[in-house]
């Protein structure tokens, strides 16, 4: 398992990483924190002409506020989501979300923005930024622009981001009073694959829920809205009555991959089972 | 007063455990010789298939690369190996070679070998290959196997069965019609792998001028080894030697002969420098040997009290394209259907075994060979007798085990038990875990919906084999040890022993066992172990037998050595030896404990001064012993362990909260060790009890062959585990030690499934397969 | 594992049937074709490059036609060698229905992968399986109306 | 083709002509002869390479040597050398929390880590910080306590094992 030869640059600037794409031509592989590029190249199964390593791009780094929006730099570590306090405030589900990743070294060098690029179907970050109804800021050599995560995540391991392009950063609507999320996984190990997963963000006034945001993982080949689950929820207290209609509705929602080890009735089981519980125990913003 | 010699039985840290603990293993996968190429494969990405085209031309003048070997080239250099033994009556294999030539047999068979400067630039020429495969119907189902019609897995071999046997006694049939109960079963347990964290490794480095090969071999039993590379190169013995240093761990996966390792040996001997081979991880998980992959129909008949009568067992299990070599693919199951039931008094018993080929990796011995399937076997159908007797687990075990007084026993299938503690390990562990507390509480938790469960599994173990294991079936597997051990002239302890070590501790139990014998403390005794040029031969690490057999052999020669050292002091000292012992160092007097020479002093005179003994003296300050065990075939072993699970009932995820072990291996020499080895043990069963399968698909294809797929326990999920002893030593040897390798793996999982089902059992769910997966946990429950 | 799909196409059976055997709108068709060579009526060599996430391969091998029902069905299959990444193989039922002024293009599909791919992508593979096949239908609509996709399921 | 990179490893200046490709692992073992760091998955998922990156430890498989360049890298060998795990090697010791030695490393790596940020973790939270790091010998128990003990003792209290 040792990775085929390529060309490496290390980029001091955004522009110049996509210019460095643009002359190479097809065979570009842009290189965050690596921990998906580098394990597909040890298995040999991409072989890039060029990388071009992006994790020493300081545009790409810091956590800040703007306009009322949090702006996570793309480089940021999945680390700094667990520690950062300004993410723990405003984008809560990415703080809840990070100690599912992968282990405690992934999480050091790991990226949110690699994360979300990259866009596997099973992995955390992207449902929580659905949730979160992030946008998220593309580079492209014809200007900049943000994308709401409802349409980033396209398909598998596919995204609004086109050859060449980078993401910048992840910007976080301003937290709303009252707000209350939950985040939880089922897999059969710590850190493994979800078998199935959500994250769900909430506003209730007087207990009536003024709006619900829910988004699943491991159910399809993206991150997926529960859109029939949150109408079943909206203008409703959470109790057992609105619960179970709202796992009921996830039968609208999703239509998840069948595979010998998980058929789909089995994901449509455990998503049901995890938003019963996510919903029955959602926790206000700290 | 002589200090007592207490060094056998105590805490004793393993001083080889400093060097890894600061970096400092010596590995072979971390061995770079001057001149040493690195190896990589290309391997059949199909089951079953033709090779129609292979071109090797491109790959060959490919940048680093120094030599590419196919099937035409490099086979020739060497004799094929069979894995059969003349003891299976009828069993059948195809030789195998090191490299595919014209059919492809399993997923992960190699086909060309790549040799370059860097193992980065192997493996870019192996993308240079072209190989077209035109691929046929694989074997992929034992049963299908079996059915008329279906293609053969492999050449040179008549039907897909490779062996067959029956065990029976005239009895069986009546037991079963006048049983007042029977229960029965159909149980499947998947197929796993080893996943040592160290892959298998070898650097061989043959010497032309010299026509010397030396093997750096990351295995536990260099001695075979030095064998087959000697018979199937066409070596003198004399010429290959097989070093073993530190082993990233091996469980029985590392004594099998494997093409890359032969095709290194071949590929060394032809280019006349270091051939290395690392397997890398996925590799490993095609071309590793895979373990178990049974499907078992058994029964139980009872009597109206729940005394058990008699047992009825159909093995099935499936071993791939070939039986492997040099100890076959037999073994497993051979243990499975004789270690049935093997804890209880029952009289009667039928078991039938089916070996079947098929197109997928070979499986073969690994830790416990045989012991977790008829565990968990046995065990499920003593918990249903329970349940349709409406008696609690402890009860009908209590009324079944063999009673504590009851040896010498010969068990239904033939084995035979010097002496066990089956009734005092249970009431041990019933006491140990609180049984009566955890069975309120979990009484008081299904109240809440939270179903816990509680299961217990007795067992025994296989130890101390001797040469009726392998030897009398014609293998060259040595069921004998050697140990060299002498007096350094300073005074130290010398021991070479061919037990070797893996982590387990081999070279502390020695240094203690020595060390008693020579009155010395184990800091002064220097243990060597793993190099066949070094040390004595014999069979180093296989089916449990580092202390007992090892142990032995080293109590032997040392008390050889002592008897020397006690002569030549008598000479020196103008002393009758028998008033004279060693302790703390030194010869002292045997009544008074009073120092009259010390070790070194007689080291000195030994080896510097030999001119002041009186004539005649004999100087010698070393011992060689060898011992193989002559009384039973075996040394078994018993215990039992129980486990405490959570099954969350929606989504089938079981929970291992606490396990307990009671174990009685005789003779303790290194408790820390040996709970150790137990806590190792269990964790290994439980891993392919809840997580572990090498998962295939209907084209023959491992569908998760990576450490992020294929499930290894790991810290988050593995229980604390509580271990208690009772010591019952063999009678056979002076040492009194059996060994204990096994025994946390032969039961954990049996304990396990009983633990699920115990959970389970008011839903009205059960299962019988493992891994006791969610999905299958789910379809029990009708979830899914 | 099994794929199954369905198209609705503006042309006759007759022009949807002509397309399958052209090799210009095959080549169109194929999800990350590279090359497409004409070997006979039936037959076709192809170099594929196929780019899944993290997972890029590219496979050369063979298409060809069979089972031919003319202007009704026929069963388009391919084989290909991913080199030491393994490989892939399917087949695909295609019947073809007429309905007023369109085509219903009706496909079964079997999809096996095998090798390194079938070790590691598990996961991934229908998933997959599924997405080229129907961007391959999706391209063949495109190629063949200049419409964009109307898949009925 | 090779490129040329400037690090630090276990204090010292290195500096090594690379092809890109190199994990840091490879150039650690390889060109250095930092046999310590052990590769058992080669794909982030064993735990065996770990070693500190910048003071936090990554897997030295998943790292590329060039993205190392500029950095700061301790492996074992300086951890050992440096004596500030010599508390944390002795409780291993103690209490044989190692059999086969491979997975050795990595577990000390992600146990100084752990009471670096958390210098009383219970039990689960040893295990959990323990998740990404596989041993096939030990069964893990001891491991946890070997860890447990060394907290006890760095806040004054005592080592016993429970």
């Amino acid at each position: 398992m040792k990775s085929p030869a390529f060309e490496y640059i290390r980029a001091e600037s955004v522009a110049g990483a996509m210019s460095a794409y643009a002359e190479a031509g097809d065979d570009v592989v842009y290189l965050a924190g690596g921990h998906s590029v580098v394990p597909s190249l040890a298995l040999r199964l991409q072989a890039p002409a060029l990388m071009i390593d992006l994790s020493e791009i300081a545009a790409l780094s810091g956590i800040s506020f703007q306009d009322g929006w949090l702006r996570i730099g793309a480089m940021t570590r999945h680390v700094q989501a667990i520690n950062d306090p300004l993410i723990a405030a405003q984008a809560p589900l990415f703080a809840a979300a990070a100690p599912f990743v992968a282990h405690p070294a992934i999480r050091n060098r790991g990226t949110l923005g690699g994360s979300l690029a990259h866009a596997d179907p099973a992995s955390e970050f992207p449902a929580a930024a659905v949730a979160m109804r992030v946008e998220l800021e593309i580079a492209s050599p014809k200007g900049t622009r943000r994308v709401p995560a409802d349409e980033f995540f396209l398909d598998i391991y596919e995204t609004a981001i086109e050859p060449g392009e980078i993401l910048l950063a992840i910007h976080v609507p301003g937290p709303v009073a009252g707000q209350v999320i939950g985040f939880d996984e089922i897999t059969r190990r710590q850190g493994d694959y979800a078998m199935v997963g959500a994250a769900v963000q909430a506003v209730a006034k007087d207990g009536i829920l003024q709006d619900i945001s829910i988004a699943l993982f491991s159910v399809g080949t993206r991150p997926t809205r529960a859109v029939a689950a949150q109408a079943a929820l909206m203008g409703r207290v959470i109790d057992d009555a609105s619960i179970a209609d709202a796992k009921a509705a996830l039968g609208d929602d999703l239509d998840p991959p069948d595979d010998l080890q998980f058929p789909a009735t089995m994901r449509l089981h455990l998503a049901r089972v995890l938003l019963g519980r996510i919903l029955a125990n959602l926790e206000a913003v700290a | 007063m002589i200090p007592s010699k207490n060094h056998i039985g105590q805490s004793h840290r393993r001083k080889n455990a400093l060097r890894h603990l600061a970096g400092r293993g010596r590995f072979v996968t971390d061995l770079a010789l001057p001149r040493m190429v690195h190896a990589a494969f290309v391997r059949s990405p199909m089951a079953k298939g033709n090779i129609v085209e292979l071109d090797v031309s491109e790959a060959a003048v490919a940048s680093g690369v120094v030599r590419v070997f196919t099937a035409e080239t490099l086979n020739h250099s060497c004799v094929p190996w069979t894995g059969t033994l003349d003891h299976f009556a009828g069993m059948q294999s195809g030789a195998q070679n090191m490299l595919a030539s014209s059919e492809v047999l399993w997923v992960g068979h190699p086909v060309v070998m790549i040799l370059a400067h860097s193992r980065a630039e192997a493996e870019d020429a192996c993308e240079l290959v072209m190989l077209d495969i035109e691929d046929e119907d694989a074997v992929v189902d034992g049963d299908a196997a079996l059915v008329k019609g279906t293609p053969l897995a492999a050449e040179g071999i008549n039907s897909n069965m490779c062996f067959q046997t029956l065990l029976e006694t005239p009895d069986l049939d009546d037991a079963f019609a006048r049983a007042a109960h029977v229960v029965e079963g159909k149980f499947t347990f998947g197929r796993h792998t080893a996943v040592t964290l160290e892959p298998r490794a070898i650097v061989a480095d043959f010497d032309p001028s010299t026509g010397q090969l030396d093997v750096h071999h990351g295995t536990q039993t260099p001695y075979q080894f030095q064998d087959v590379y000697a018979r199937h190169f066409g070596l003198s013995e004399g010429r290959v030697r097989v070093i073993a240093p530190d082993i990233g761990g091996s469980f029985g996966m590392k004594l099998h002969v494997y093409h890359e390792e032969m095709a290194a040996v071949a590929a060394s001997l032809m280019l006349g420098r270091p051939v290395r081979f690392v397997a890398d991880r996925l590799e490993s998980f095609v071309s590793d040997i895979h373990a178990r992959d049974h499907r078992v129909t058994a029964r139980m008949a009872l009597d109206a009290e729940g005394g058990i009568l008699a047992m009825d067992v159909d093995d099935m299990t499936q071993i791939g394209a070939f039986s492997s070599y040099p100890r076959t693919s037999v073994a497993e199951g051979n243990q499975v259907i004789r270690l049935m039931g093997a804890p209880y008094q029952m009289p009667d018993y039928r078991g039938r075994l089916s070996v079947v080929f098929q197109n997928k990796v070979q499986t073969s011995q690994y830790r416990a060979v045989g012991h977790p399937i008829a565990c968990a076997v046995t065990e499920a159908l003593v918990d249903r007798a329970a349940e349709l007797l409406d008696l609690d687990p402890f009860e009908i075990r209590r009324r079944n085990l063999l009673a504590d007084d009851a040896y010498p026993h010969v068990s239904a299938t033939g084995y035979q038990f010097e002496k066990l503690s089956h009734q005092a390990s249970l009431d041990k562990l019933h006491q140990m875990m609180g049984y009566e507390a955890l069975r309120a509480e979990q009484t008081a938790l299904r109240k809440q919906g939270i179903y816990r469960g509680i299961g217990i599994a007795p067992f025994v173990e296989i130890t101390n084999p001797g040469a009726s294991f392998y030897g009398v079936g014609g293998a060259r597997i040595s069921a004998q040890d050697g140990a060299v051990i002498r007096l350094t002239p300073a005074g130290d302890v010398h021991c070479a022993i061919s037990v070797t070590e893996q982590g387990q501790g081999t070279e502390t139990i020695i240094a203690q066992i020595v060390a008693d014998q020579l009155g010395v403390t184990p800091d002064q005794v220097k243990v060597t172990t793993g190099d066949t040029d070094n040390t004595p031969s014999g069979g180093a690490t296989w089916a449990c037998r580092g202390a007992g057999i090892g142990g032995e052999t080293a109590l032997r020669a040392g008390r050889k050595l002592q008897m020397q050292i006690l002569t030549l002091a008598g000479e020196i000292l103008q002393a009758d030896q028998q008033h004279l012992a060693l302790a703390s160092g030194a010869v002292v007097d045997k009544t008074t404990g009073q120092e009259r020479i010390t070790l070194a002093e007689i080291g000195r005179i030994a080896t510097y001064r030999p001119d002041t003994l009186p004539k005649g003296s004999d100087n010698s300050l070393t011992a060689a012993q060898h011992f193989a065990p002559t009384g039973y075939p075996f040394d078994f072993t018993n215990g039992i362990q129980a486990s405490h699970v959570e099954v969350d009932i929606e989504t089938g995820v079981t929970r291992l909260l606490k396990h307990w072990v009671v174990e009685d291996c005789g003779r303790i020499i290194n408790p820390l060790l040996v709970d150790e080895q137990i806590r190792g043990g269990v964790v290994q069963g439980l891993g392919p009890a809840v997580f572990e399968e090498c998962l295939y698909d209907d084209m023959g294809q491992m569908t998760n062959a990576s450490l992020a797929d294929y499930l290894v326990p790991m810290a988050g999920e593995m229980p604390d585990i509580e271990i208690a002893h009772i010591e019952t030593p063999t009678l056979d040897t002076i040492l009194g030690a059996k060994g204990v390798g096994e025994a946390g793996t032969a039961a954990a999982g049996a304990a396990a499934m009983n633990a699920v089902n115990d959970a389970l059992r008011p839903l009205g769910a059960r299962i019988s397969q493992t891994p006791m997966t969610p999905l299958r946990i789910l379809t029990a429950l009708g979830h899914v | 594992m099994e794929l199954l799909g369905s198209q609705n196409l503006a042309a006759t059976p007759d022009q949807v049937w002509a397309a399958l055997f052209d090799r210009d709108v095959l080549e169109q068709a194929i999800p990350g074709c590279e090359s497409l060579e004409q070997t006979s009526d039936t037959s076709f060599v192809a170099v594929v490059k196929l780019k899944i996430g993290p997972v890029s391969a590219r496979f050369k091998g063979e298409i060809e036609l069979s089972d031919i029902d003319p202007g009704k069905s026929c069963t388009l299959s391919g084989k290909g060698s991913g080199g030491i990444a393994g490989f892939a193989k399917g087949a695909a039922r295609v019947t073809l229905t007429p309905e007023g002024d369109y085509t219903v293009l009706d496909y079964t599909a079997d999809v096996a992968v095998g090798g390194k791919l079938a070790a590691l992508g598990n996961r991934l593979i229908k998933s997959t399986a599924k997405k080229l096949t129907g961007e391959f239908f999706a391209n063949f609509t495109k190629a063949l109306t200049g419409e964009e996709e109307t898949p009925v399921t | 083709m090779k490129t040329d990179i400037t690090l630090t490893v276990n204090g010292d200046a290195v500096r090594e002509a690379v092809e890109p490709r190199t994990s840091l692992a490879d150039l650690l073992r390889d060109n250095l002869q930092l046999t310590g760091t052990h590769l058992g998955c080669e794909m982030g998922a064993c735990g065996a390479c770990l070693v500190m990156l910048d003071g936090a430890p990554v897997h030295a498989c998943l790292v590329l040597a060039v993205q190392a360049s500029g950095h700061k890298v301790e492996t074992i060998e300086g951890l050992n050398e440096s004596g500030l795990i010599k508390d944390l090697q002795e409780r291993f010791h103690d209490r044989n929390a190692l059999q086969c030695g491979f997975c050795t490393n990595g577990m000390l790596m992600s146990a100084q880590a752990l009471l670096s940020e958390n210098p009383m973790p219970s039990r689960p939270e040893i295990r959990e910080a323990l998740s990404g790091n596989y041993c096939r010998c030990t069964g893990y128990e001891s491991i946890v306590d070997a860890i447990s003990a060394t907290a006890k003792m760095r806040s004054g209290q005592t080592g016993e094992v429970s």
